[in-house]
């Protein structure tokens, strides 16, 4: 555990607790009935965005999914414009015309959540395409479901990147579940990595709910497409905690089957265990980070609460240069 | 007459052809085990088990094998889960699907159907509030229809499940949830004729699906200003009721076309031209069409208000041209 | 001034931006090996080696990808080989290429052109004959030029080329070979303004690409009538002319649209349904649309000749509003 | 050899002889100015239509493609309506609407060839869908080029079937040439059919111009695919003789490269060399079907040519029903 500097742990514990938390609000929020449109929580899965997003620049590229939220914070974006979007302000990202499923902050080279189920192969791997023009050392991650494993864009995607030699890494969030379908009955693979055969493609498996295995698992990811090696498949396997979306009724499913997952493998509580065990960080620390998040919590909610709605006159903006 | 929903009149529909043809089976995402994301697939699997069949998330799949199932003697339902998804299958929808019988001279049929729930919801933002109706007028091979009420919905998806020809039913979002009368004797909405549903001397204003809500709304107004209004419900899309609308503007000297859809290449326009082509020289006043801004479906509540029809802001713009 | 075709026009417009500005790149199937299905592309690799660039046959990646890098500050230009496979990539054109400025709250810029070759062109049957800009027209965020001759399709993407929208370039392939003059001097035409290639005062006849030939040839054979057709050359779909257009109709009081595209739900209709809207009162005739028939393009040469716009046809139908 | 008897032998072999001849024909009628449209020939490629057909009834399904003469031939449908509609005559099976682009025969289960590239993938699908449906005992044949395996519909069809354990064989007929693109430079695998693991499926690799190979590998296809098992994948190994098209220059390769292929691999020069060295056939037998076919072909041209073109007025028949 060498590399793990106390500057890491606290990136990876910081960008996990403040996802979770995060979405435990927005949660209730939604509930409450103050958050329009539909949402859908990252909650159990902080791991896999955290490990990735830890060694990614602002230069490197992200594409999202619908359930984006949790990229987009770990990413580093701003926590406010974050919330004020979701709420449809005038101050979030987009001005109020996305929302969570279309939030995206271009700054720190998050190219947005995707309301297509599948629509961000094809743009990660054109933004690897321009990393490889304009001969940067960058790469492109895009983050997809196991539901997302089944368009054709992954495969037209993952043949380019691969022919191409682009640097781009593709990050399967295999979550057990795509909306209210199990993915073993829609999906001909157990390990969708499996696929990364069929494109010559490097490939591993990580414990998506160990934020140490993302992390590592990824680093090698990134070295391997770095030296010029190519595109790299990560598949992270984790479980879907929260209905598809918020306010789901879950029929498929038991309660009992979710909180024996979130009870046993809460990546979070795994995370605070490890260290707390091994010593690398001590309960004052983690305590710390938490308070330190609830603030900026806090302040983002009052950020999106206090700023006012886009004004009926701007729907004309943004739209042609 | 008792009352149901939207969604129980699909459903009505949908299980009383099934029974009646055993050809007949669904596919689609989400809609065996969830019964679809707006219910309207609610528990047609308990009564006809495998053949409501949970699909991936493969929309080239789902309208490419329905074409392939329809050649081969089936009759196939694909639900494309928001009528947003449809560009993923366009290919099979357009080039395939569509082209099918006639390219191949008429050696086959493609007996099948295409469910498409459209138009704004509450906040579903660009990519799922959409209503792309208009692409479809320009494709020669499909059948289009547009349901605007419970009894409509039932009819038309009952003479669909009954028609060679692959029809696309576009199924709007907000209207699932509204009841309206429908008897309990079973009856058939012919595809291709339009509904007049109120009668009217001054104006005709012609609409589909959920704008209809608006032609209903605009009309009351206009009647407070001693303005008799037509209601023309199209219902179909691809072939539009051209002798319906013709007969209608001859007598009323006016048109008004309303739908959500945005306005500029809409289906709006194919009837206005339509009109302006064949009785202009029975119109008293400009053909207008009223749609959706020339912009993508912003998220943001006030924002989506100023995006919507304004039924008041329609009163105003018509009576501006009396 | 000197000729040279429509074809080498385009390629002269691409050397000269892609000289001038590095970002441009080009992804295609056939684009450097064989240089384009129709020449088009010809000898362009020999000067910008790997910035043209031979895809697998992805069209959802080749779309997909350019956007990607548009975002990520460069400016592909995505060739479709035939516009007909558009409705592969359709997702990508309407979900991603044309809302993510718009639905990032501007954000971004997605600065990119999709070169699509449309048409009928000699007996190429159902799947590679189609024009299908109509279905853009419909769609917010994307900008569509159609030049009909050699200046404008240099002229036009150049612009496009420098614009930071998305561009949709349909180029017809029978015009691919025709020559016309064109400058040698730099110059650029405009995105959405028409061009009035032919003044008159007794009918407004309005085209774009292909459609141009026919609206000549009508003009022509009018002009032996003693009837003066005022020609406007749309250059521009999205967006379109509206000014141009309605000068021209409060002039002429007459009003043709042709178009090779399907007629039913194309582009006519919008032109035709805005001048319905805006212009009534100054009409003395039907607004008279002429496109193609409601079927898929056939094969066989008879019905392939059925199926094309008949100058003397239309001329007939012309004057039968007069 | 034993399962080769002589009807079997005449039938492999009248297949790929009248395909040949046929495509020979079509060549030069259309470089004299007398087929309208254009037109991909199957010269080369013979042996795996034919060896994969030969086990087909008319019960069973085949979805072709841009270059489906050989398919549609070697499916056994009547060679006169084939000809007489890629001539555009109203004699044809498509009543001249569809050309050699768009040849079917439904009669013989042919479901269509088709103009876009990947199209029929799905359609094949549908088409087992159907026969597991309405449990009958057929299979589904989809034939696809190494250039549309790249196309995102490959991915969602084979996915699909595997999932579903459709009654459907995937013959890929790898001939290395995506019109002008060698696949190699836009194939991210050498053997099309390492793919097939990315969807739990059972593939094998047959010798394309060796008929007895592609019989009898799709023989196993066959009993595989009856058992219950779900698809399979074939990839039958060839090469494209002839240009993309006919008229295609063909700069991107060299006469020589092709003709030392087409003197050392022609699947017919095999197919007659093997049967007479092991005794199988006689050359007076093969001769008597090679006599047989130019006469038919003889005939298709006389039908062809004497036919009718469609009326104009029959632009409008056969859109709806
Ligand atoms: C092209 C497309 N088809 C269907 C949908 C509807 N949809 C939204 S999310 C979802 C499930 C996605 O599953 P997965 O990719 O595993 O992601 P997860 O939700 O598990 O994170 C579906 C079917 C969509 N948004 N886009
Ligand atoms: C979707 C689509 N994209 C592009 C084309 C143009 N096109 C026609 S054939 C062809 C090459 C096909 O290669 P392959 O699949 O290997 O088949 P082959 O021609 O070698 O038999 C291309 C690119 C098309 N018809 N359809
Ligand atoms: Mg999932
Ligand atoms: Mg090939």
């Amino acid at each position: 555990m060498e590399r793990y500097n106390k500057d890491l742990l606290n990136t990876l514990y910081y960008k996990m607790y403040k996802i979770r938390r995060f979405e435990e609000n927005i949660e209730s929020f939604f509930l409450n009935g103050e958050i329009p449109g539909f949402v859908h929580l990252y909650i159990g899965e902080e791991a896999i965005a955290s490990g990735v997003c830890a060694s990614l620049t602002d230069k490197d590229y992200i594409a999202s999914t619908h359930r984006g939220h949790g990229h987009t914070i770990a990413k580093g974006a701003d926590l406010n414009k974050v919330m004020a979007e979701i709420f449809g302000k005038k101050t979030g990202f987009c001005k109020g015309k996305g929302g969570s499923m279309h939030i995206a902050d271009f700054s720190v080279g998050m190219l947005g959540a995707n309301g297509v189920v599948g629509g961000g192969f094809n743009l990660a791997v054109g933004a690897a395409l321009a990393i490889k023009k304009q001969k940067r050392d960058n790469v492109s991650v895009v983050f997809f479901g196991d539901g997302a494993s089944n368009r054709g864009t992954f495969h037209e995607a993952l043949n380019l990147a691969s022919v191409w030699k682009l640097p781009v890494v593709f990050v399967c969030e295999n979550n057990e579940w795509a909306s209210t379908t199990p993915y073993r009955t829609t999906t001909s693979v157990a390990d969708i990595s499996t696929r990364a055969a069929g494109y010559s493609m490097a490939s591993k498996i990580a414990d998506g709910n160990d934020v140490f295995d993302v992390y590592e698992s990824f680093k090698e990811a990134l070295d391997y497409v770095k030296a010029g090696n190519g595109p790299f498949f990560l598949e992270a396997k984790t479980y879907r905690i929260k209905g598809h979306y918020v306010g789901d009724p879950e029929l498929y499913r038991t309660k009992e089957e979710v909180q024996k997952v979130f009870d046993e493998n809460n990546p979070i509580d795994r995370f605070e265990e490890k260290v707390l065990i091994e010593g690398l960080m001590t309960e004052v620390e983690l305590e710390e980070i938490r308070i330190k998040v609830e603030n900026e919590i806090k302040e983002a909610i009052n950020f999106a609460l206090n700023s006012e709605f886009p004004d009926p006159s701007e729907l004309f903006d943004d739209l042609y240069v | 007459m008792r009352q149901i929903t939207f969604s129980q009149a699909t459903l009505e529909a949908m299980a009383e052809e099934m029974r009646r043809d055993e050809n007949i089976f669904v596919m689609g995402e989400d809609i065996a085990r969830q019964g679809g994301v707006f219910g309207q697939f609610k528990g047609l699997s308990d009564e006809f088990g495998d053949r409501i069949m949970d699909t991936p998330i493969s929309e080239t799949a789902i309208i490419g094998a329905a074409v392939g199932a329809a050649m081969a003697g089936m009759r196939p339902v694909a639900d494309m889960h928001f009528a947003d998804f449809m560009g993923v299958a366009m290919d099979e929808l357009f080039n395939q699907m569509a082209k099918i019988r006639y390219m191949f001279g008429g050696q086959t049929t493609v007996p099948m159907i295409v469910r498409a729930p459209d138009g704004l919801s509450s906040c579903a933002a660009a990519q799922h509030s959409q209503s792309i109706e208009a692409w479809f007028m320009n494709i020669p091979g499909i059948k289009v229809v547009a349901p605007s009420n419970p009894a409509d919905a039932k009819g038309l998806l009952k003479s669909a499940l009954r028609d060679d020809n692959p029809v696309i039913y576009f199924e709007n979002k907000i209207l699932y949830r509204e009841k309206g009368e429908v008897s309990e004797e079973e009856f058939l909405v012919p595809i291709g004729k339009a509904n007049i549903v109120r009668e009217g001397t001054d104006i005709t204003i012609i609409s589909y699906s959920i704008g209809m809500k608006k032609a209903y709304e605009v009309a009351d107004k206009l009647e407070k200003q001693g303005i008799h209004a037509e209601i023309i419900d199209l219902r179909t899309l691809v072939p539009y009721d051209k002798e319906a609308i013709l007969k209608s503007v001859k007598k009323t000297h006016r048109l008004a076309i309303i739908h959500e859809a945005v306005k500029q290449g809409g289906a709006g326009s194919e009837i206005a031209a339509f009109v302006a082509e064949n009785a202009i020289e029975y119109l008293d006043a400009p053909i207008m069409r009223f749609g959706a801004p020339f912009v993508p479906v912003p998220f943001s509540p006030p924002l989506e208000k100023a995006y919507r029809l304004d039924s008041d802001k329609i009163v105003e713009e018509i009576l501006e041209k009396f």
